[in-house]
C-alpha cells in the first residue's frame, strides 16, 4: 500500500516559498506518497512564540497534531511530514514535551481537548530519503542534471538537535548529497553545509544574515558550485532574496541561484519550469538552466 | 502384542548366553501391574508378560548393575530414561542389550482400580484404538484412555527403535489418544499464590517420608547418599512438617531438572498417591522453552544446567 | 565453642548510625557467644590487642568482628587471630558499616539490621573448620606482555632481581608509543635516546627472552605456574639469520606501504625495520604489501639477503612457557577521531593526531623533523591544537581524562616555536591538567615564553576555507566567538584500551572497566594487583598514564613479581572444594561443570570418584551447587555454613 | 528484635564477592541511601548458588531473594555465573508452583563499580517485594496437626 501522511505545508509554503510546496506535492505524487492536508491547520508558532512562551509554542504546534491524529485512524496515516525544517522542529519539539504529563495536562487544559500526538512527526525529505530511498527518486529521472555542479545546504536545524531531529549525521549529513547525485548532478563537498545563514535575523538584524548567509555563498562559490540547494524556506530566503541586501553589505557580486531540492527533482524528471515554479526565485537561474538545458541537447 | 511377545522371548533366548541378566516384567501380586522379572537362566524366559500392565520403568535397576552384561525390555518412554543413563554415564552402552517394544498404552494402576472398583479378577487388559478393555472374570469391561491410563501415554512420541539393539513389534507411531486428561500443574495454575502454597501443605501434610517416589526414579542415582537424609550438608529437618517434606520434593526436582524424563514413577510409586511428578513437569516446560531441550532424545547431549552459553538467546534478563 | 563478638564504631561511621553496644548485648544472646563488646576502632593497635586479650581470658576459639566490609580488613583480623594463637579460618566478619551505617538512615532499623547479620556471622562460625594451607612449586619465571615503556621496565627490574623474563610484544621492535615520541615533558629530552638504552639492555640482558611480532594465544594455570602460549606471527624473515642489515629494504619494490610506526602519514617498504632503534633490529615482511606473497612474484629481498634469512613458507608458530607471574603491560591505543563530525570526520588531511604531528617533529620521521602539512608538503604558519579529543566526552563515550594530553600539547607548541620561530599556535582547552611535578611551570612556560595562545573553550567546527582551515570555536573565559585561520590542526587525541585488551583481560582472567582497561586489584592499595594471584599491572593497560608514571608502575608490578617469586613454595589457599569420597557417587557432574578442569575422575577401591586437584581450584564452588549429594563442598563456604547463615535470618 | 518490626519484610541477598558484594561496598562507600530490609549474604561466586538456598530461604519464611553476581563475561571465575544464570532461570519456573510469587526472586549482574545501580537494584527489589506484601507462611504444628485441622481435606489428584 502506498504512504499516506498528514501533510503540513506551514505559512511560507502559501507564500514566500510557494516554488517549495508546489514542488514537493508535486514530487510526492510522483513517488506515490498520498498527501492529506491538514484541514483547518494553523501556523506553528515558528521562531517567535517558542522565544516568548513555551506553552503558546506548545498549543499552536500541539493544535495541529490534535487534527492529524484527529484523523490518523480513518484515514491510515502513517505519520505527519512537513517539507519546513523549523515547523518539523516546532511539531517535534511539542510532541516531545507532551510526555511531561503536567505540562500535557496544561496545553490539553488551553485546547480544551484531550491530546494524543502519536503520530510519527518527519520532513519530506527525511521520508524521501530513508523510507522511499533516493533510487525511488533515481528512478524517475528522465532529464538527469548533468554538468550541474552544486552544493547541498541543509541549514542547521534539519538534523540538529540531532537527539529530537534523528536524521542523518548532525555533522556531516549527506542526505540531499546523495539525492542530488542520484538526480545527475555533481555535487561538490560543502564545509559550510549545516552552518547558520541567519534565519529570522534577517528582520531585525539585517548584518548578521548579511555575514552568515554571506559566509555561505563566499564557500559555495570557492568550492565551485553553480548552484545551492536547499530544504528550508527560511534559509532559501535568506540566501535568494536577501542577495542584494548581501552584495552591498558584503561587496559581492554573488549570482548563484538557490534552488530548493523539489525542484530540481522535479525538473530532473521532466516537470519543466513552469511547473517546477522556477520564475518564483529571486536570483535567477535563467543562465544555468540554459546551459544545462544546451548541455542535455549536446548529449541527445 | 502377543505376536511382540513371541519376538521378544526369541530375541532374548538368543541373547540370553551372553548376557548376566535381562529385565523384563512378570505377572506380579498386583492383577493391575506387572513385577520386575529378573531372567539369569532360560527357563524364566516362558515367565515374561508383556500387555498394558507393564507400566514400571526398569531402566532405573540399569545403575546398579554396572559392571555386569544385562540386558533389559523397554518401552519407548523407558528408552528416554536409558539415554539419560548413557548421557550421563552412569552405564556403559556396550554393557546394555534394549530390547525395543511396540508399546500401546500403559496402565496407571491407581486410576484404574478407582475405576475398577477393586484390582480382582482381572485377567487381562487390552488397548484397542480408543477405548482400554479389561476382562475381569472373564467378563470385558471398557474405559477411556483417559479414566485408566497414564498421563504420559497422552502425546506419546514412541519408541525410537533405533537406539534399541533389539525391537519386537511393528515400528511405528503409537496411538494418539486425543488431549490428556487436566494435570495438577494446570490445575494449580489456576490458582493463586496462597492457594497453591496451601495445596501443597495440606498434600504433603499426607506424606509419610518413605522416600518412594526417589527409589523408584531411574535418575535418582544418589540412593544411600541423598541429601535428603544427610546432616552434612543438613537440607532438611526431620521434623514430621509439610515444609520439610515439600522441601525435599523441591531438591528431588532441581536434581533432576533438564533430566527428568517425566516417566512418571515417582508418582506411581507414592504410596499416598501424591502428585509428586508436578514440579518436574513445571522445570521440564521451563527447560524446554528457555534451552529448547528435552530429556532422553540424544545420548551425545549435556543435560542443560551442565553446560551454558555465553549469549542465551530465550533468556530474558531483568533491567532495572 | 567460645566466640567472641566485637562491634566496631569505627568513629562515628558506624556508631553514627547503629546503636554498637545494643548489637554487642543482642550478640551475647546468641549461641555460643561467651564474650560481646563495643569498640571504638577494631581494627586499631588498641583494637586488635582488645580482641588478643580477650581471645586470652575467655578462652575463645572464633571471632566475629562487625565493622567494615571483609573486602578490607578481612585479612587484617585473620592475623590478629592468629597473633593470639587461633586458626585463621575462626574468624567471621559482618559487615556493618558499607551495608548498614552508611546505606541506612533509620538508627533503629539500622540496630536489627546490624544486630541480624552478627547473628548470620556467628552462625556461620559455628560451623567454620580451621583450615590449613597447602603448599606447592612454582615456576621462578615471568612473562611480561607487552614490551613498551613500562613492560620494558619490569622485564630489566625482574631480570635483575635473578628472574627469568620472558617479554611478548605485538609489534616488530619493542618501545612502544615512546618510541614514537619526539620530545618528552617536561624536560623537553629526547625519547629515543633515552628509552633506546633500556630497550638495548633488553636486547642484551641474559635473563629476558624477547618475543617481537608475537601475541599470547591462550593461558591456563594459576599462580605460580601458568602455562601460557605464545603465537609467535610470521615475519617470513628468519630472525635467527637476519644481522639487520636493511639490504632487503633497500631493494624492496614495493615502496608504497602505509608505515605503520610513522602513524601512516609516510611510507616503507614491504618488508622493512620499522625504525632504526628497533629490538629485536630484525626485518620482517607486511604480507599485505609484499608483491611475492600477494602475486607470487618478485623475491627481490630474498636475492639480496646476504645471509638468506628470507622464508617466504613461514608460518605462525605456537610456544608455550611457564612462568610463575604475568605482567601485563599492553598500553593503550589512540582514540579514533573521525567519530567527530565537527572536525572533519577525517576528511581533511590537514587534521591529524597528536601522535603524527610527534613524527612531524620527529628527526627519524618521515620528514626529518621538518614541520610539513599532508596535503602538500608546506610549511604551516598558524597551528591549532584541539584538546580533549576523546576524552572528557559522554557522548562519545568517552568520560574519562587521558591526563596527559594538556602536557604533550604544551610541549608539541613549545616544539613548534623551536622547529618554526615565526609559527603562531593556539591552543583550544577545557582545562589545563598539570598536576606533576614541574609540570604547571611548563605549560605557564608554553604560554608565557613561546606565545602559545591558549583559549580555553570548544570548536565547533573545522571548514575549509581558501586553501586554509577555518577553525571556530567559543572563547568561554571572554564569552564570545572566535575563528582562527590555520594550516595545520592537531588533534590532542585521548587513549583508549588497547585492541584486544579485552580479550586478552579473559585470557588472563582479569577484570577490566567499560572502556576496556583492566581493573587492578584495589583502586588505592592494591594499585599493580589484579583479582588473579599471580597477574600483575604495568602502565597504560590499567588506565591512561605518561611516561613517569608508566615506569614507576613497571617497577611496581616486578618488585610484586619479584617478591611472590622470592619463595621456593606457595602457599594454596585452603578455601577450595574437597570431595567427601564416602558421599562421592562417581556420576561427574563436578568436572563437567568445573571452569578450570581442577577436578579429575579417579578410581577408589573399584569405583569411581571425583578429586580435587587443590592448587588448580580457585574456590569458585560451582562444582559444590552441581553436586547432588553435596559431596564435593567448597571449604569455609559449604552448604551447611550458607544454610545456617540463611536459617539464622528466617526461621 | 524481629526483622518485621515496623515495616520491614525479610529479603535475603545471595552476592557475589568479586563484583556485587563489591558494588554493595561502593554504594556503602558513596552513601547512597537504600531501604534496611535486605540481608546479604557473601559468596565466592553465583556459580556456588545452588539453587536450593533460595528454595530453603523461601520455606523458611523470607519474603523476597535477591542474587546478584559478575556481568557476564565479567566473572572472577570466568563462567560461574553462565551456571548460576542457567540454575537461576530454572528455578524461576519452580518458585511459582510451590507458591511463591515470582516477583519475590530477581537475579542482576551488579559489577564492583556499580554502586549506583546496585542502590536502585535494592530499592526496586524492596519496593516490588512490599508491594507482594509479606509471604503467606506455612502453619505450624506438624503433619499430623494439619491433617487433624477440620478445614482442611486431603484430595487425592
Amino acid at each position: 500500500m502506498s504512504p499516506r501522511y498528514a501533510y503540513y505545508p506551514g505559512c511560507s509554503g502559501l507564500g514566500s516559498s510557494l516554488e517549495y510546496d508546489t514542488s514537493t506535492r508535486a514530487m510526492c505524487e510522483s513517488l506515490g506518497v498520498e498527501l492529506v492536508d491538514i484541514p483547518d491547520w494553523n501556523c506553528c508558532g515558528s521562531t517567535p512564540a517558542h522565544a516568548v512562551d513555551h506553552l503558546l509554542s506548545a498549543c499552536l504546534a500541539g493544535r495541529n497534531l490534535e487534527i492529524a491524529d484527529g484523523m490518523a485512524e480513518e484515514r491510515k496515516l502513517d505519520g505527519i511530514i512537513t517539507p519546513c525544517p523549523s515547523c518539523l522542529k516546532n511539531l517535534k519539539t511539542t510532541q516531545r514535551s507532551l510526555s511531561d504529563p503536567e505540562f500535557r495536562r496544561k496545553v490539553e487544559q488551553v485546547l480544551g481537548k484531550p491530546l494524543r500526538a502519536g503520530l510519527p512527526i518527519k520532513s519530506v525529505l527525511q521520508v524521501v530519503v530513508e523510507d522511499l530511498g533516493v533510487e525511488a527518486l533515481g528512478r524517475l529521472v528522465k532529464t538527469p542534471l548533468a554538468g550541474m555542479r552544486v552544493v547541498p545546504y541543509y541549514g542547521c536545524i534539519m538534523v540538529r538537535p540531532p537527539r529530537l531531529m534523528r536524521f542523518d549525521d548532525p555533522e556531516n549529513p549527506m542526505a540531499l548529497d546523495n539525492l542530488l547525485r542520484e538526480l545527475g548532478a555533481e555535487v561538490l563537498p560543502f564545509a559550510l553545509k549545516t552552518d547558520c545563514c541567519g534565519a529570522a535575523l534577517g528582520t531585525v538584524r539585517k548584518d548578521v544574515v548579511a555575514r552568515l548567509s554571506g559566509r555561505i555563498l563566499d564557500a559555495a562559490v570557492e568550492a565551485g558550485a553553480d548552484a545551492i540547494v536547499t530544504a528550508c524556506p527560511l534559509c532559501q530566503m535568506n540566501l535568494d532574496m536577501r542577495r542584494p541586501q548581501i552584495n552591498r553589505a558584503n561587496r559581492s557580486r554573488h549570482n548563484l541561484p538557490v534552488f530548493y531540492y523539489s525542484q530540481l527533482a522535479g525538473l530532473a524528471s521532466g516537470q519543466g519550469e513552469a511547473a517546477t515554479m522556477m520564475d518564483k526565485l529571486c536570483v535567477s537561474p535563467r543562465l544555468l538552466l540554459n546551459s544545462l538545458a544546451q548541455h542535455t541537447g549536446e548529449r541527445a | 502384542m502377543a505376536s511382540s511377545l513371541d519376538e521378544l522371548k526369541t530375541a532374548i533366548r538368543k541373547a540370553l548366553p551372553g548376557l548376566d541378566v535381562v529385565i523384563a516384567w512378570t505377572a506380579g501380586p498386583d492383577a493391575l501391574s506387572h513385577a520386575p522379572l529378573f531372567i539369569t537362566e532360560e527357563a524364566d524366559v516362558a515367565r515374561i508378560e508383556w500387555d498394558p500392565r507393564c507400566s514400571q520403568n526398569l531402566a532405573g535397576y540399569l545403575p546398579g548393575l554396572r559392571g555386569k552384561k544385562a540386558g533389559i525390555v523397554a518401552k519407548g518412554c523407558d528408552v528416554r530414561s536409558i539415554v539419560e543413563l548413557l548421557q550421563e554415564k552412569l552405564i556403559d552402552r556396550e554393557d546394555v542389550v534394549i530390547f525395543g517394544l511396540d508399546c500401546q498404552g500403559a496402565v496407571d494402576a491407581r486410576s484404574a482400580r478407582a475405576a475398577l472398583g477393586s484390582s480382582r479378577g482381572v485377567r487381562d487388559v487390552a488397548i484397542d484404538g480408543a477405548s482400554v478393555c479389561f476382562s475381569v472374570n472373564g467378563e470385558p469391561r471398557f474405559f477411556s484412555p483417559g479414566e485408566v491410563l497414564q498421563s504420559k501415554c497422552f502425546g506419546c512420541a514412541g519408541a525410537d527403535a533405533g537406539l534399541c539393539d533389539h525391537f519386537a513389534g511393528e515400528r511405528g507411531l503409537p496411538p494418539q489418544f486425543g488431549n490428556p486428561p487436566e494435570s495438577t500443574l494446570e490445575r494449580l495454575e489456576a490458582m493463586d499464590m496462597e492457594e497453591r502454597l496451601r495445596f501443597w501443605e495440606t498434600q504433603m501434610s499426607r506424606c509419610i517420608r518413605c522416600y518412594a517416589c526417589r527409589s523408584a526414579c531411574p535418575l535418582c542415582v544418589c540412593q544411600d547418599h541423598c541429601a535428603a537424609q544427610s546432616r552434612e550438608p543438613h537440607w532438611v529437618d526431620q521434623t514430621d512438617h509439610p515444609r520439610e517434606k515439600l522441601m525435599f520434593q523441591a531438591i528431588h526436582a532441581l536434581h533432576t531438572a533438564g533430566r527428568c524424563t517425566e516417566c512418571g514413577e515417582c508418582e506411581r510409586a507414592c504410596p499416598m498417591g501424591l502428585p509428586v511428578m508436578t514440579l518436574k513437569r513445571a522445570l521440564n516446560r521451563r527447560i524446554k522453552d528457555v534451552f529448547d531441550y528435552q530429556a532422553g532424545i540424544d545420548p551425545n547431549q549435556t543435560p542443560p544446567l551442565f553446560e551454558f552459553r555465553e549469549v542465551e538467546t530465550n533468556i530474558k534478563e531483568r533491567e532495572w | 565453642m567460645n566466640i567472641g563478638v566485637f562491634v566496631c564504631h569505627c568513629g562515628s561511621n558506624i556508631a553514627g548510625t547503629v546503636d554498637t553496644e545494643a548489637v554487642a548485648k543482642a550478640a551475647l544472646e546468641y549461641r555460643e557467644v561467651v564474650f560481646a563488646t563495643d569498640a571504638m576502632y577494631a581494627c586499631s593497635e588498641p583494637g586488635q590487642a582488645g580482641i588478643v586479650e580477650a581471645i586470652g581470658t575467655y578462652a575463645l576459639d572464633g571471632v566475629v568482628v562487625a565493622s567494615c566490609t571483609p573486602r578490607m580488613h578481612e585479612a587484617t583480623f585473620r592475623r590478629t587471630l592468629e597473633r593470639a594463637g587461633l586458626n585463621r579460618y575462626m574468624f567471621e566478619m559482618a559487615n556493618i558499616r558499607e551495608h548498614v551505617s552508611w546505606v541506612g538512615k533509620d538508627k533503629a532499623a539500622n540496630t536489627r539490621k546490624a544486630a541480624e547479620l552478627v547473628h548470620m556471622a556467628v552462625e556461620k562460625l559455628r560451623r567454620n573448620e580451621r583450615l590449613q594451607a597447602g603448599e606447592f612449586d612454582i615456576a621462578k619465571r615471568v612473562m611480561v606482555i607487552g614490551g613498551g615503556v613500562a613492560g620494558i621496565q619490569a622485564a630489566l627490574d625482574c631480570a635483575d632481581g635473578g628472574l627469568e623474563v620472558v617479554l611478548v610484544e605485538r609489534e616488530p621492535s619493542i618501545g612502544g608509543k615512546m618510541s614514537k615520541l619526539d620530545k618528552t615533558f617536561p624536560t623537553v629530552d629526547c625519547s629515543s635516546c633515552i628509552l633506546g638504552p633500556k630497550m638495548v639492555d633488553v636486547a642484551q640482558h641474559p635473563n629476558i627472552t624477547l618475543y617481537a611480532l608475537s601475541e599470547v594465544d591462550s593461558v591456563d594455570g594459576f599462580v605460580g605456574n601458568f602455562n601460557v602460549t605464545v603465537r609467535r606471527k610470521a615475519a617470513y624473515v628468519d630472525w635467527d639469520a637476519c644481522t639487520g642489515c636493511g639490504e632487503c629494504a633497500a631493494k624492496c619494490p614495493s615502496k608504497k606501504t602505509p608505515d605503520r610506526f610513522n602513524e601512516f602519514i609516510g611510507l616503507t617498504t614491504a618488508i622493512n625495520i620499522p625504525f632504526p632503534q628497533a629490538i629485536p633490529k630484525k626485518a620482517s615482511i607486511n604480507a599485505n604489501a609484499c608483491i611475492k606473497l600477494t602475486k607470487g612474484k618478485c623475491g627481490a629481498c630474498a636475492k639480496v639477503c646476504p645471509t638468506g634469512a628470507i622464508r617466504f613458507d613461514q608460518k605462525d608458530e605456537l610456544v608455550t612457557e611457564k612462568v610463575g607471574a604475568i605482567i601485563a603491560a599492553t598500553g593503550y591505543d589512540l582514540f579514533d577521531f573521525t567519530k567527530y563530525g565537527e572536525y572533519g570526520g577525517g576528511r581533511y588531511p590537514d587534521v591529524i593526531t597528536a601522535m603524527q604531528y610527534e613524527r612531524l617533529l620527529s628527526a627519524s620521521g618521515p620528514t626529518e623533523g621538518h614541520i610539513r602539512r599532508p596535503s602538500d608538503g608546506a610549511e604551516p604558519r598558524d597551528i591549532v591544537f584541539i584538546q580533549c579529543v576523546g576524552s572528557r566526552d559522554k557522548s562519545i563515550g568517552r568520560p574519562y581524562c587521558t591526563g596527559f594530553c594538556c602536557m604533550y600539547t604544551a610541549k608539541q607548541t613549545i616544539l613548534t616555536k623551536d622547529h618554526m620561530p615565526d609559527s603562531q599556535s593556539y591552543v583550544f582547552y577545557m582545562d589545563i591538567r598539570s598536576p606533576g611535578k614541574n609540570y604547571d611551570e611548563f605549560t605557564r612556560r608554553a604560554m608565557e615564553e613561546y606565545g602559545a595562545k591558549y583559549i580555553r573553550g570548544r570548536v565547533s567546527a573545522i571548514q575549509p576555507k581558501n586553501g586554509r582551515y577555518l577553525v571556530k570555536g567559543a572563547d568561554t573565559l571572554l564569552g564570545r566567538q572566535v575563528e582562527i585561520e590555520a594550516d595545520l590542526v592537531v588533534l590532542a587525541v585521548g587513549a583508549e584500551a588497547a585492541r584486544g585488551a579485552g580479550e586478552l583481560a579473559e585470557k588472563l582472567r582479569i577484570s577490566y572497566d567499560p572502556y576496556g582497561f583492566f581493573l587492578e586489584g584495589h583502586p588505592k592499595l592494591k594499585p599493580v594487583e589484579t583479582n588473579t594471584a599471580g597477574v600483575y599491572l604495568a602502565g597504560s593497560c590499567q588506565g591512561p598514564k605518561d611516561i613517569p608514571s608508566s615506569v614507576a608502575q613497571g617497577g611496581a608490578a616486578a618488585a610484586k613479581a619479584l617478591s611472590l617469586l622470592s619463595k621456593d613454595k606457595l602457599a594454596s589457599d585452603p578455601q577450595v572444594s574437597g570431595v567427601k569420597l564416602a558421599r562421592c557417587i562417581g556420576c561427574g557432574k563436578c568436572e563437567s561443570v568445573c571452569p578450570f578442569g581442577a577436578i579429575e575422575m579417579i578410581e577408589f577401591r573399584g569405583m569411581p570418584k571425583a578429586s580435587i586437584i587443590e592448587t588448580v581450584c580457585q574456590g569458585c564452588g560451582v562444582c559444590t551447587a552441581a553436586c547432588p549429594q553435596g559431596a564435593a563442598q567448597l571449604r569455609h563456604f559449604t552448604d551447611n555454613q550458607i544454610l545456617a547463615e540463611v536459617n539464622a535470618l528466617c526461621l | 528484635m524481629s526483622v518485621t518490626e515496623g515495616k520491614e519484610l525479610r529479603i535475603i541477598g545471595f552476592l557475589c564477592n568479586w563484583c556485587s558484594y563489591a558494588g554493595a561496598d561502593t554504594a556503602g562507600v558513596g552513601r547512597f541511601a537504600q531501604p534496611t530490609d535486605l540481608r546479604i549474604v557473601r559468596l565466592p561466586c553465583t556459580g556456588r548458588i545452588n539453587p536450593l538456598f533460595i528454595v530453603r530461604a523461601f520455606m523458611n519464611g523470607a519474603d523476597g531473594v535477591l542474587v546478584s553476581g559478575c556481568h557476564p563475561r565479567d566473572c572472577h571465575y570466568s563462567e560461574g555465573n553462565f551456571y548460576a544464570r542457567r540454575r537461576l532461570e530454572t528455578l524461576k519456573a519452580l518458585l511459582p508452583v510451590i507458591g511463591v510469587d515470582p516477583g519475590r526472586f530477581e537475579y542482576t549482574w551488579v559489577s564492583a563499580s556499580e554502586g549506583q545501580r546496585w542502590r536502585s537494584v535494592v530499592a526496586s527489589f524492596t519496593e516490588q517485594v512490599h508491594a507482594l506484601g509479606s509471604m503467606p507462611r506455612f502453619m505450624s504444628g506438624t503433619s499430623l496437626d494439619l491433617c487433624l485441622r477440620p478445614a482442611v481435606q486431603p484430595r487425592v489428584f
